[in-house]
């Protein structure tokens, strides 16, 4: 820890880097010709310095927020299934944050933000350019993207919930933070670092990544869903959706806010530095929630005859997925239509993959992937700047280009562990959970129920 | 002795217990069950798919009584169970050879 | 997302609006007749930037940690209450921030903050004035002043729980936060930005809320409760309360840890400026809340025989609410007594509206509206500043202003409802529970309790 | 709360502190004979100044994100224990934040930081420097620290679960944060503030507290399980340990990812600063929670046969643990090994200490004392600095002083309290479950269950 | 009059209740039990310690039919219940003296 | 056949589940009720409000057993559910007519 700093020197206050560049500026000041530039520039270094601080601890706080977001999908996940299978939830959401955070060291972020000709990057693993550059920003930048594609990860979780098998799941979610996720990345952000993808050279606008982590997450979910089938009894022999209610919409609702709260890292985070641009991403991001959330119980209210909490909450996080891409440049009023479109267009769209016949447990498929291409849409449409047919053209081949790739991917990729090892536990282990089966544990001890039936025997 | 089984209400149950220990019952076991008759459950939806819960919540209150107070017993919770709206529920009278108070290991009707 | 920067030019790092502050003064230093002034200029206004970007920061992330309260409001209130009606009581909360944030938006904020006569706003709406002031320090004092009216609207969900019509609740919440906070929140903080309120005109002390805020709250949950009734069995035909034990302990002991987490930002990020003011704020939230749970627990266990969990948790919540006002300007010592006070008065308080047969089943009425007034009269009492009879009678004015106007208007609101739409669901859906009724949902699936009884069918 | 600021004076937007200093300079700047000192004196006060006010942000934040896991510790705690015990382990968590935020301000702050001779400190008690030195870094500097302090109390709360007397428990927490805790940490760090510790000054590394905190908390959980004994049925006549599996791993999984997200101010945090530093520090908390959670799933995998929900649980905490020690001194690359082991370690820790029947139902012994004392020998072989024979033998002294001291202390307290009053509640009470005996409170009311069978009457 | 009790497997409620009302139940009591039998539970792990469950989840469905329905109950269970497993569960066959419907106080078959 | 019904404290379901292996019993059911007696519930407090939890948690363990096996079970129950403190339950021992077991559609004490 770092000692007290008394008050007497307010200059110690400065951290020591910053006293380095005063002192070396106090000492050019006395070689030099003309103090009065020398002092300009230490005093600028100075300034710049500060800065950079505040860019530091924004962009940690930021990295920070979004990762507790791995909570909230969690809840909202287990809360949307049934109490036999959320220990094998939980465990796929922990291990999207430790594999991810383990695969996108290894590999993802030199393939994302490594030198790259367009397609993908090949350099810059394992954090190994601080040793050659010394900058700790580096540090900063990693944790912050680390967290964003372990977001990425963990939508698919949802969506294939209650009958995946959990080995396959982590091969899942290695393969999507170690390639999947990054190739996309390197086409849209790759820039942002060393890498230099064709999709932002074309000026594709994803400011905090609709389609660079919602979609590319909605579509996965959308590759499995298909591929896994659906839970048993989930759809009548004649192909009626049959309800299966989540065991507990307290979770769901309380992962929804822990969602909203993180949000604001995801965002405005996204500048990684301390501007007053925050403000306006900030207030972005709570209108388009606001208004996703009442678009989407006004629209079960009058299509679904009540309103519905988790079509309600899945409206709230439309919305955030939708403005995700333009919070930086639309106006406020702008946000909220984004977010009322988001919300009414979600519950629509949990409907039609119902009719489908696609189990989505969570509406994850709806959420991310289906209102992550309309906010990259909205993104060019709303464009403070202005909008122009080739910017909606951008947008367009970017929310396509995500959608060719990701779901071309993974629908592969789930068809060859489906065709090898499998991908789905057997019926009985499906009917009887998979808690038991796959961890060998329940989530809720007998007590929950009572005194100690089906007490515990060495 | 005979037991007296009856299927009621869950909010019905303090009326019920009242009335019972009124009617000079010592003792009774409460189990939660879900019944299914006549009484259609609310229909929910989730999701936008609805579906009907068959099997609404009732309480099966079962009280073991010496032969004389059945007749007191089944009427008791004739009153106290009675709404008058389909799903009220049942009273079920059954024989009995026995019983035994584990405590005291007293027998017949001694026991109850 | 912003690029990364290299370490290499440092100056790089001060965002690029310090940059044109610093080349504009480069300029200016050739052109004026004395260099040193322009530059002495053009570096005030870098570090002045700096100030205005940690400003940014702070303020956005205490913001961020007020929303959060709101995760905090309805894990407590669901605790507190019913399985049966959880679902309804999530959906009012995650209302309270929709809708808020909305109506603020809509109308609220102008009447609290826009140009007024000393009595209500009557401009600044839909945040119309960034159009010709084009600071973006307007979104920045807007989202955290937001947060703060969707807080005030949750505190009275708790209240009117498990018997309030769902319909009836969002009309009340459009109304609070749309009319009745904002007006009174003109009186006292309207000068905040453009408008002259006639109650901090006679310096009314009230730093982060607790009458402005809380006590707004907490009339407005004891009118509704007032108007809508007891629940049924609530209270015997003799009018003895009878107990209606809440269903989850654990969540109001999470809401509560999540609600003082929260309070950081709401009392400290009260200065929406970084300074070092912060660090007093901090610790005398955190004591006042430490000595509130301490002082209710004895209190309960002298007066109830047993260490009561929810009085305990109430009293944590007193501590906090009881600093607010005076959180800025009085010393750790006093906010100990302060803290104490408080939780020793919100048992008593829930024991006498409890005597009253006003059914309140989370102590909103006694927490935010009791202890909100004590915290602003405590704010006069142990004034660093000193303690005048002067600033007591402002203090008591702006109390007793508070409870006239909130109290009148919302009683008089709830009146007109009932006697119109109606308050009060039906005694079958009140005892089914208000789930299944208002939303069509339950909150515990089947499989809670065991495997699928009452399984569903399509 | 601060007023709206226009942003036409910028500089107005510096705090007014900055404004006296840029006064006061430009005054000198008149008189001074030469202006350009005295300018560059002002210019780097406000310097100062910013610096400044970005470490009491970044404190104070991180103090807030440390005080959120307190509700981590709870959920874990509540979750891996019986449902008929979880008011009570509330309770204890809400009392070591209030009853250890009131101990450290009243005893504990002074003898952990106060003048001292090397052994304690005997100064600076209630916060009372503030008043002879003006400093407001000093609350920031306490908040942050008394955090700390109430981390390290409420870890010992889940060894001692499901059967110690609450009065007992508060005791303990008074004790454990007014006296065991503050004296060891005197000894590591209290010359952060007016303190001089005789291990500091051998150079002992433990930056933010792998022993200081961690290791002080798990030992004195194995005093308090030693002295308390196992759950009754806890093992077998022979010895053989049997499950008694917690009641809800949702609320584990919920409490590891907030207690993973508070230790990015744990950890980061102590930089107390807002420098590049931190940027590191995140870094490899993120990396070794992750192998730690990974190592620990594999362990159980191999070793027990399957993924072990609440063991990979412990892992990511182990993880979390081990590089707190050294997570400003170590690159990443070893933050993933000090992960690695530590996840295995914890796995076969907790299977020792069963086999030595102390029953420790969350494992914090494992976690909390013995991967503490892991993290901390690391901090020495992983050295980035480079490590000596003296560098490791200072780590094992710390080691071992930690473990004497706090062991010795607690278990003759735990000693002389069971001779006394009694540690441990009856047996009819242990299996009733302490919630009701203790506070007369269930965690879950009836309905959670079903309609109001057991209903209550007054 | 008989009341016939069956222990079944939870996922086959479905199923049996179909069953039955095809052959003319028209209401049952349901009850979540834990049963203990041939059947063995899952062994389960927790925390290093391995445990088996030796209650297993079951659901005792009970029905009060007239004398002449029993038999057609019987079979009806022991078509829509069975798996062919350990654990297909039992049906029981006991007496009633008398049936009471709450709502209408009839007695004896008609409050069936 | 007869079933012997028995009412007993939750905790004791080990020690019970144990003797009646000893005493040859293979197969029985168990399920949670709430209990009315002489044993009177904890008094419990919700904020400031005093309330008598009157209905105390107990386990049901039913077991059918052949008419000879009758006594022997009943005197299982009696020594491993006994405390001797109110609230150690009751013993019903009640007739039944038959008995099948769905797997097999054995009938009466093959089926046992
Ligand atoms: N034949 C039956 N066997 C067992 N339980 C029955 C039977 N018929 C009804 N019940 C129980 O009685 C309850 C009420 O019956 P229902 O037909 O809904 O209303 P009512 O008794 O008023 O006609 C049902 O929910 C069920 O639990
Ligand atoms: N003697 C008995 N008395 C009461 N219930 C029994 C008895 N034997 C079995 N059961 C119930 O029947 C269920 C299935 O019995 P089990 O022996 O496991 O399989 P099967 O019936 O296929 O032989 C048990 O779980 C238990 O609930
Ligand atoms: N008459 C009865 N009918 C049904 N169940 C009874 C009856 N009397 C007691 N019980 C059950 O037996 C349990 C124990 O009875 P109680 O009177 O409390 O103690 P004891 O059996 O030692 O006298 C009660 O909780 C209840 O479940």
């Amino acid at each position: 820890m770092r000692a007290f700093r008394a008050p007497a020197t307010l200059r110690a206050y400065a951290s020591f880097r910053a006293l380095l560049a005063l002192t070396a500026a106090a000492l050019a000041a006395v070689a030099s010709p003309d103090p009065l530039l020398a002092q300009d520039a230490a005093t600028a270094e100075a300034i710049a310095l500060l800065q950079r601080h505040a860019d530091f601890v924004w962009t940690i706080l930021a990295a920070v927020l979004v990762l507790l977001m791995q909570a909230g999908f969690s809840l909202i996940e287990v809360g949307m299934t049934r109490a036999k299978n959320a220990v094998n939830i939980c465990m796929k959401n922990i291990m999207d944050l430790s594999m991810g955070s383990l695969a996108f060291w290894l590999v993802g972020f030199g393939i994302m933000f490594g030198p790259s000709g367009g397609w993908f990057g090949t350099g810059s693993f394992m954090l190994s350019d601080y040793a050659t550059e010394q900058d700790p920003w580096l540090y900063a930048f990693w944790i912050f993207q680390t967290v964003f594609a372990a977001t990425a990860a963990t939508i698919v979780s949802g969506a294939v919930a209650e009958r995946t098998k959990f080995s396959v799941y982590i091969m899942y979610s290695i393969f999507l933070t170690a390639i999947v996720y990054p190739v996309f990345g390197s086409w849209a952000w790759g820039s942002l670092y060393k890498g230099d993808g064709w999709l932002e050279g074309l000026g594709f606008i994803d400011f905090a990544g609709s389609t660079v982590v919602h979609s590319v997450g909605g579509w996965g979910a959308l590759a499995g869903a298909m591929v896994v089938g659906p839970r048993l009894g989930r759809f009548t022999v004649e192909g009626k959706p049959r309800a299966m209610p989540g065991h507990n919409l307290v979770y769901v609702t309380l992962g929804m806010f822990i969602l909203w709260f993180g949000w604001f890292g995801f965002n405005a985070g996204s500048t990684t530095a301390a501007t007053v641009d925050i403000a306006l991403i900030a207030v972005n991001t709570n209108l388009s929630a606001a208004a996703g959330a009442l678009a989407a119980m006004i629209t079960a209210w009058l299509f679904l005859k009540k309103p519905d909490a988790t079509m309600t909450i899945n409206g709230a996080l439309a919305g955030l997925v939708g403005i995700t891409a333009g919070c930086a440049n639309v106006v406020p009023g702008a946000a909220i239509l984004i977010g009322l479109a988001a919300g009414a267009l979600v519950v629509f769209s949990v409907l039609f993959f119902d009719r489908r016949q696609i189990d989505d447990p969570v509406g994850a498929i709806s959420v991310h992937g289906v209102c992550g291409a309309w906010g990259t849409l909205a993104a060019g449409l709303f464009n403070a700047g202005g909008v122009t047919l080739a910017i909606i053209g951008t947008q367009l081949l970017g929310i396509v280009a995500a959608f060719v790739w990701v779901f071309g991917t993974m629908f592969a990729f789930f068809k060859i562990v489906d065709a090898t090892v499998g991908m789905r536990v057997s019926a009985e282990e499906e009917i009887a959970g998979l808690d038991v089966f796959e961890h060998g544990n329940e989530a809720y001890g007998p007590d929950t129920f009572s005194a100690d039936v089906g007490g515990v025997t060495a | 002795m005979k037991k007296v089984e009856a299927i009621i209400r869950p909010h019905l149950l303090e009326s019920v217990k009242s009335a019972l220990q009124e009617a000079g019952v010592v003792g009774m076991t409460v189990t939660e069950v879900k019944g299914f008759g006549r009484q259609k459950g609310q229909s929910e939806t989730y999701r936008g798919t609805e579906y009907k819960v068959e099997f609404v919540p009732k309480l099966k209150v079962e009280v073991v009584v010496a032969e004389a107070l059945v007749e007191a017993v089944v009427s008791t919770f004739l009153v106290s169970a009675k709404t008058g709206k389909f799903g009220d529920g049942k009273v079920f009278v059954s024989p009995l050879d026995d019983v035994i108070r584990i405590r005291t290991e007293e027998r017949g009707e001694s026991a109850i």
